[in-house]
């Protein structure tokens, strides 16, 4: 099939379009939900205030200029006048208050947008048009927070209701409106705002959207997915199986689009408190002796890139440099726990020190499991095994599997973290994360002052360059402690009907349908 | 017995199953957990009888050895709720009337509670994993044997044979136990040959909700299970774990209704 | 004038069971003809056959099967319903079960007019009123919006008849249309089949009961194995029977019997039974027993003797009480009052194990034998259990079995079989043999003999009373048939609403009754015409 | 009025039991609820506060009856929304379903019954060999198939999103084939039993046609085990149902179960609890009228004649 991204023709407006999500969201408002699909779900209602793209700039959208004040602690927006919201209330600095602090108070309990602006100390509203931003420490990861759904910006009388009903139904100044708002298991249908003419900077056009109607499905079956899709029923998917993609890009009529998802990967950590993984060449030895890029390939039938290092590729600031570390060597490994003294085996061929069983306790959350991450947990397992490790993949329920997390009683760990930002890298090995009682997202427990300095310094600067050079840093060093393990890099595999075109996807990797048309 | 196939076939396919639940590698010298990422997916041949799974795995093997964990929870939850039930269902009509009615009350609300819906309670109490499988479902079908433990004693009660043996001048807890309770077990039994196979199959459901026994263990549902995501494009994980699924409900079925015909001595008219 | 049925060599046959054959006989307009014969000879087969409705997985054949003047050997579903309840009314031999349950008895009967159409649908209600005063149903109103199971038998057996002669059937075919019922009612229902004769409707009457026959039918075919072994004119066939069969079924009837005399077959005539010497001493009192269940005293102050080696008939219609006494006397069920005293001891003086031990000298055999017993129990463990209950080694036990069935005639052949698979003679014996295992001085009978066919009957009285000369038993008796008490017992006791209204010498009670119930008992009872015993 | 307050009762268990199983479970509810995100303290003690999660255990449990009481089905703790928000939302989808499953399965099973009971040997082995084969098809398998064969093969169907008539179609079929195969079990017993019935002969005797024969006299008889078998189904029904609003991806009750019980979300687990045990309750009730009605002999009006 061809390119939909690649425009051909002149886009037409009107039309609708029905696309397919895999995964059901919690709640519709961003403020509240830590679910990346229900940021999917209220983008196309809510504006933010910046937008980014996929190099990392920060670009105009409800904000038309901004500052940093020398200290990176107080940011000044210049706001575009003129903007309405869908119900007829004016966008104004007070709006822009009004969304800050509402993300803060206690009531509306954020899991996600809250933790993004942690240090916030209070916004000033200047004048209708300006509005001051002020942080208890420096905070350069803001401006790419705000640009996200998280933070995007709802109309303040919706604000002062219960957060429940927000969880249903937002009113923003986006380009297309939800009167029916979003129900659990179902969707969300939205039709198009008429009025919109405020464009984010990193648009193809600007005034209304193309489509006038727009709806989102909740299907997690993968075959059903599919074959709604194929069948016609439905114009896009959201996750394509990657055993289907070949199969889908070789139908007449369909494509697939890739979108490799920025920030940390699909990655297994290990736990270097404590246990069999303290012992940094049994890490050395779990990183080398598996096959993961053979798996991975496999696996995803070549849709998803293995991942060779602790942050993916499509994230600004990646280094290339440290790719090289993460090859496949057997031959070495078995080395490594040759000397790390487990030569003994057992009657299963598994090596033990003393007796024990040279044992790797998984906590593997089963239910939760998406993109086969089930199988390719037992593939890995299948793949230690060779090495002579026994990786005992348990499946606890969500509560046991947090008290093992929070108290660090495993010695494998595995999940996804994807941020557009490098600052993921803080989040992943910062040693303030480290879970302390509840879950943490440091799960290799890496505690490197150096590595912190990085996380600090790469905060309080809003240089590019500078950053990444930290980051740089920070990665050559996760490396070189063994901390993680990196599996694969997510892509987002939207599959359509060829009609479908220009849908976007933003720097997360998640489509937007402002751009979107489709052909008669 | 003899003008029946259906009948002489059952019994042969168990009798099969039980070989292959004591003996797996009688049946199938692989391993069904060897997974071999070179040759995913690949359709049935002579080298793989039924073809492999996603992991490259035997799928032969895999419901070979997946004979025993499959019959496992099906029998062993219906024997656990068979037992149980019938001591209840006895209690309650042998015992007085405030018993009678506190555990028919009891009954109700276990009862009034959807199967499925209590089995996933007791799995998130106990957690997820074969042996708790086959403890919720127990709990789950218990109730249910016990109501019809309870109404055939309940009718049986009434039976001239229990006077008659009253008065041969057996006392009450002999004839309960020589005559009562083995009565009484008789269409209970029936109901247990439908039972292991709905045991087998909400089992099978429990996989699907990711709650079944935990990879690599082969297990037949958990193997259906994880197939429906290849279902487009490999026919073969979902085919064969699924008639080895129906055929075993199917045996159980119909040697069950035949043994049921027998006890009465209904197959001799 | 042709005939309503004419057949000529039907035969039926329901797979390997060759049920009727080869028979043939013919049924005049107005005419009354009557099949007797033991049970399983094939009379419900043969009047089914003449509707079309022989029965799942039959064969008919026949050389001619005329029903009202039309071939029916291959005549379609549609036909045969022009015929059934229109030409041919049928009262099907179960007689309590065949009305639906669920709808109500003058629903039934309105059915059977509406499917004929005879009468306007307007009319229909009327119409069934009608047929309930015809059958002689008092309040014809209340009966009709009943349902089955709120009408006694008797009346139950009249809706049934009403809705066989509903549309106006040239021949009623009624299979065993008073078996199931009291000699009173049974009298009644017999003169209402004689009052459909009278008004010209044609008779088949099925019966294995020569007396009952003998008062409505003027015709008879004698059945045996699926042939008529004998036919004629009613009186012809009675006092002249020339088949060894028709005469067996004659000799079999009790009442028609000698006491003290065999009533098996046995060539050349009746053949004396020794009977014991009844001794002095008392083995069953009971003194006043009086029991109520709810409002309805069952039995009402009732008071027995029983001597060794004797035996003691109970009589009364349905419900009087008989079974209550019964179980009263075997301490199944404890009196409100009153004492019951087996072999010098008083049961509700002792406790519970010295009861079980008291439960050996006394012994009961039911009316049916087959709910007896445990329905898993194979002959050997029925019978076994009393032993095992008196702690006979499990080593000895076999052995005894096996000569107590000798005991009764069975031989070691039914050790194994269960009781769904024994006859109803062989299932009485086994249920005798069961009592005599433990020795007991008493047996309670309570209508052992009432399921089972004459000849049968006949068997199992004569073991009766062998063992009781054998062993010095001694029976109470009970049965509302009063040939069959008649012919046992020593004395008897006549009851009525629980109350004992009349005893005394066998002889006297039923040669020369005191108290008016006997006397309409006995005048209810039917008899041979030509060999009144009991007037 | 003894058979309501027995129902209440029932109610009242089937709640109880559910707290005390969902409290039973080890760990923080407050960890469930949050999950895998990363809060505030404040947050954090923003949500014990808010579900009264400080409380002791009875209290909790005497607070959750008395809300209860005033109709309060309370505030889920995952959904971010009142209880009666989310089934408000939810339960149409599953009540719908439901409908279309029962109705199948009562459909089917009459049909499949009476077109099959007392027929040659050719007949009906293959029915009932069909009957045993569809007991044992997982649904969710069934579900797939259906949903290849009829919605993305053919086409017949659409597979997901359609609340209209249509949609229903196939996980009706889905939900209701193993109840419908057990029912036209029964029935068929049912009906091969009842027209061996003397009563059965006499009204063809009577000359009544086989039609009318097997709807007026026998259908009616042969229901009753089928109506004892009503509250198994409820038990049935909305267990299938958890499973097929998954594979179908249909909004509904049975889907947010399993996600509310693993997460722990007390008042909505105990509200689909509820709500369940409601019909049960109402469905046995219905059928403890319905036996009288349908079997005369039950009916409690003095008997006239013993
Ligand atoms: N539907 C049937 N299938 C198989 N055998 C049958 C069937 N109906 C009757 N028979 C057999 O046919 C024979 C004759 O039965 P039938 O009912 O005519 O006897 P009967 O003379 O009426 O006996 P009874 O006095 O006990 O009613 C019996 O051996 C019986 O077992
Ligand atoms: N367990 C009981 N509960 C209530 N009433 C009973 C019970 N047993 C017997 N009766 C009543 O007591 C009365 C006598 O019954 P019983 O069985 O002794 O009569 P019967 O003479 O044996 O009658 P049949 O000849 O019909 O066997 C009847 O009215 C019966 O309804
Ligand atoms: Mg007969
Ligand atoms: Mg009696």
């Amino acid at each position: 099939g061809d390119s939909p991204t690649a425009s051909t023709g002149t886009p037409v407006s009107g039309g609708s379009l029905t696309f397919a999500v895999n995964t059901d969201g919690s709640c519709l408002d961003p403020h509240q939900s830590p679910a990346d699909v229900d940021g999917l779900f209220s983008r196309p209602i809510l504006d933010s205030l910046v937008s980014l793209s996929a190099d990392g700039t920060i670009h105009p959208w409800l904000a038309t200029e901004w500052s940093v004040s020398a200290d990176q602690l107080t940011y000044s927006f210049t706001l575009r006048d003129g903007v309405t919201f869908s119900n007829g209330e004016k966008f104004d600095a007070a709006a822009v208050k009004a969304n800050l602090d509402h993300i803060v108070a206690p009531a509306t309990k954020s899991q996600l947008a809250a933790g993004t602006i942690a240090t916030y100390a209070g916004t000033t509203v200047a004048d209708p048009t300006h509005v001051q931003v002020t942080f208890k420490t420096p905070n350069s990861a803001f401006l790419p927070s705000l640009a996200s759904a998280y933070l995007g910006i709802e109309a303040p009388s919706t604000l002062t209701k219960p957060p429940a009903d927000l969880c249903t139904h937002i009113v923003g100044t986006g380009p297309f409106t939800s009167t029916g708002g979003y129900s659990k298991g179902k969707g969300i249908d939205y039709a198009r705002n008429d009025a919109y003419n405020w464009a984010p900077g990193t648009a193809k056009h600007t005034g209304a959207a193309y489509l006038s109607q727009l709806s989102i499905k909740v299907v997690p079956e993968d075959a059903s997915r599919y074959g709604a899709l194929t069948s016609g029923q439905i114009d896009a998917i959201a996750s394509v199986p990657p055993v289907n993609v070949a199969q889908l890009k070789n139908t007449p009529g369909f494509t697939v689009q890739a979108a490799a998802a920025p920030g940390g990967n699909y990655n297994y950590y290990p736990n270097t408190a404590k246990g069999v993984f303290a012992d940094a060449n049994v890490r050395k030895a779990f990183r080398e002796g598996i096959d993961w890029q053979t798996i991975v390939s496999k696996l995803y039938f070549g849709q998803f890139q293995p991942a060779k290092g602790p942050l993916s590729p499509a994230t600004v600031g990646y280094d290339k440099t440290i790719e090289a570390a993460y090859a496949y060597n057997a031959d070495e490994a078995n080395k490594l726990l040759d000397a790390a003294g487990w030569t003994g085996r057992d009657g299963e061929g598994y090596r033990t020190k003393n007796g024990a069983r040279l044992t790797v306790r998984h906590p593997f959350l089963k239910a939760y499991a998406r993109e086969q991450r089930d199988t390719l947990a037992d593939q890995i397992q299948a793949a230690a095994k060779q090495i002579g490790i026994f990786v005992d993949n348990t499946n606890p329920d969500i509560n046991a599997y947090l008290a093992d997390v929070g108290a660090g009683n495993y010695d494998l760990a595995d999940f996804s973290w994807q941020r557009s930002s490098p600052d993921a890298l803080r989040t992943l090995f910062g040693a303030e994360n480290a879970p302390k009682g509840g879950f943490g997202t440091n799960l290799s427990f890496t505690s490197d002052p150096a590595i912190d300095k990085d996380f600090t310094d790469a905060l309080a600067t809003t240089d590019l360059t500078k950053q990444a050079e930290l980051y740089g840093d920070a990665q050559h060093r996760i490396t070189d402690a063994v901390a993680v393990f990196p599996v694969y890099v997510f892509n987002y595999l939207l599959g359509s009907s060829t009609k479908v075109r220009d849908v976007q996807f933003e720097p997360q990797a998640f489509p937007t349908f402002y751009d979107a048309w489709k052909r008669p | 017995m003899r003008s029946r196939p259906g009948v002489v076939l059952s019994f042969v396919f168990l009798f099969v199953l039980a070989l292959a639940a004591i003996w797996p590698h009688l049946f199938s010298a692989t391993d069904p957990n060897a997974a071999d990422i070179q040759s995913t997916l690949s359709p049935p041949s002579g080298q793989h009888w039924f073809g492999t799974d996603q992991n490259g795995r035997d799928i032969y093997a895999r419901v070979v050895t997946g004979v025993r964990l499959s019959l496992l929870i099906g029998v062993t939850a219906s024997a656990l709720a068979l037992i149980a039930g019938s001591a209840i269902g006895v209690l309650a009509a042998q015992g007085g009337r405030v018993l009678n009615t506190v555990v028919n009350r009891l009954l109700d609300i276990f009862l009034s509670i959807p199967g499925l819906l209590l089995v996933l309670l007791v799995i998130a109490v106990l957690g997820p994993g074969v042996r708790n499988s086959i403890i919720g479902l127990a709990l789950v079908t218990t109730p249910g044997y016990a109501r019809v433990v309870r109404g055939e004693v309940i009718r049986i009660r009434g039976a001239a044979y229990l006077e008659a043996a009253k008065a041969l001048g057996w006392s009450r807890p002999q004839i309960v136990l020589r005559h009562l309770v083995p009565n009484a077990l008789g269409p209970v039994l029936v109901l247990a040959t439908i039972g292991i196979g709905a045991a087998i199959s909400i089992g099978s459901s429990l996989s699907f909700l990711g709650l079944g026994p935990q990879a690599p263990t082969a297990e037949w549902g958990a193997m259906l299970s994880s197939s429906r995501d290849y279902f487009t494009v490999a026919w073969w994980p979902a085919i064969f774990p699924g008639l080895a699924i129906t055929a075993t409900v199917l045996a159980i079925t119909v040697a069950g209704q035949f043994l049921q015909l027998r006890v009465e001595g209904r197959s001799q008219a | 004038m042709t005939a309503l049925v004419d057949v000529a060599n039907l035969d039926v046959r329901f797979g390997a069971v060759h049920a009727v054959r080869g028979i043939s006989f013919r049924i005049e307009a107005g005419q009354s003809v009557a099949i007797v014969g033991e049970s399983g000879s094939g009379k419900s087969v043969t009047a089914r056959s003449l509707i079309g409705l022989a029965g799942r997985g039959s064969t008919v054949r026949a050389d001619r099967l005329d029903i009202d003047g039309t071939d029916a050997r291959r005549l379609p579903e549609g036909r045969w319903r022009r015929l059934r309840g229109r030409r041919v009314g049928f009262v099907l031999q179960d007689a309590l079960v065949s009305l639906d349950p669920a709808r109500t008895v003058g629903a039934e009967i309105g059915e059977a007019l509406r499917t004929h159409g005879t009468v306007p649908r307007a009319e229909v209600d009327a119409k069934v009123l009608d047929l309930f005063r015809d059958v002689g149903v008092p309040q014809p109103e209340l009966r009709a919006g009943q349902y089955p199971h709120q009408l006694s038998g008797g009346l139950r057996q009249r809706a049934l008849i009403a809705s066989a002669i509903a549309a106006d059937p040239a021949l009623l075919i009624a299979d065993e249309p008073t078996t199931a019922l009291d000699v009173t009612v049974q009298a009644q229902i017999l003169q209402l089949l004689a009052h459909r004769r009278a008004a010209g409707t044609a008779l088949l009457l099925i019966s294995h009961d020569l007396a009952v026959v003998s008062t409505v039918a003027d015709y008879v075919l004698v059945m045996k194995d699926g042939v008529f072994v004998e036919q004629g004119p009613t009186r012809q066939v009675l006092e002249d029977p020339s088949h060894p069969y028709t005469r067996q079924l004659l000799a079999a009837v009790p009442v028609a019997h000698a006491r003290g005399t065999r009533l098996s077959p046995a060539v050349g005539g009746p053949v004396a039974q020794p009977r014991p010497e009844t001794g002095p001493e008392i083995v069953l009192e009971a003194k006043n027993l009086i029991k109520a269940y709810g409002v309805i005293t069952a039995v009402d102050d009732v008071s027995l003797q029983l001597r060794s080696g004797e035996t003691l008939g109970i009589v009364g219609e349905s419900g009087s009480g008989k079974t209550t006494t019964a179980r009263l006397l075997l301490d199944l069920e404890t009196a409100d009052s009153g004492t019951v005293d087996v072999d010098g001891t008083i049961w509700s003086e002792i406790d519970a194990k010295s009861q079980r031990l008291l439960r050996r000298r006394i012994q009961v055999v039911y009316q049916d034998p087959l709910s007896s017993f445990d329905p898993r129990y194979p002959v050997h463990r029925i019978v076994a259990e009393p032993l095992a209950v008196a702690g006979v080694p499990r080593a000895e036990r076999r052995a005894r079995v096996v000569a107590l069935l000798d005991q009764v005639g069975l031989s070691a052949q039914v050790l194994d079989r269960r009781p769904a698979q024994l006859s109803g003679g062989q299932r009485q014996r086994v249920a005798i043999a069961r009592a005599l295992a433990p020795e007991p001085r008493v047996i309670v009978c309570d209508e052992p003999v009432s399921a089972l066919d004459v000849s049968i009957q006949a068997q199992v009285l004569d073991l009766l009373a062998d063992l009781q000369a054998e062993l010095g038993i001694s029976y109470v008796f009970i049965s509302h048939h009063l040939g069959v008490v008649y012919h046992v017992s020593d004395r008897v006791l006549v009851m009525k609403d629980g109350k004992v209204v009349e005893s005394g010498d066998v002889e006297q009670i039923f040669h020369d009754p005191r108290h008016e119930y006997t006397k309409s008992l006995l005048a209810a009872v039917p008899t041979l015409k030509s060999t009144e015993v009991i007037r | 009025m003894r058979r309501v307050a027995s129902a209440v009762l029932v109610l009242w268990g089937a709640v109880t039991v559910t707290f005390l199983a969902l409290h039973l479970i080890p760990g923080s509810i407050v960890d469930a609820i949050i999950g895998q995100s990363r809060v505030t303290p404040e947050i954090r003690a923003q949500i014990i506060q808010d579900y009264s999660l400080d409380k002791p255990l009875w209290q909790q449990y005497l607070g959750y009856l008395g809300r209860l009481l005033h109709g309060d089905l309370g505030h889920s703790y995952n959904q971010g929304v009142a209880v009666s928000t989310a089934l408000e939302q939810q339960a149409g989808s599953t009540f719908a379903l439901l409908l279309g499953g029962v109705a199948f399965a009562l459909v089917g099973s009459v049909v499949v019954a009476v077109a099959t009971a007392n027929r040659p040997r050719w007949i009906r082995g293959p029915a009932a060999t069909a009957e045993v084969v569809s007991v044992a098809v997982p649904s969710f398998w069934l579900g797939i198939l259906l949903l290849t064969v009829f919605s993305f093969r053919l086409h017949w169907f659409p597979a997901i999103g359609a609340n209209g008539f249509n949609g229903l179609v196939l996980p009706s079929i889905a939900l209701g084939l193993a109840p419908a195969a057990m029912l036209s079990q029964v029935l068929r017993q049912g009906l091969e039993r009842v027209l061996e019935e003397p009563f059965i002969i006499t009204a063809r005797a009577r000359g009544l046609r086989s039609a009318a024969v097997l709807l007026r006299h026998a259908l009616r008889h042969a229901v009753l085990p089928v109506v004892t078998l009503t509250g198994w189904l409820v038990g049935a029904f909305v267990s299938g149902a958890v499973v097929i609003e998954s594979v179908f991806s249909r909004q509904g009750l049975g889907h947010l179960t399993v996600g509310a019980i693993s997460q722990r979300d007390f008042p909505l687990v105990a509200a689909i609890v509820l709500i369940s045990a409601l019909v049960y309750v109402v469905v046995n009730l219905a059928v403890d009228a319905l036996y009288p009605l349908l079997d005369p002999r039950l009916r409690k009006a003095p008997e006239v004649v013993r």
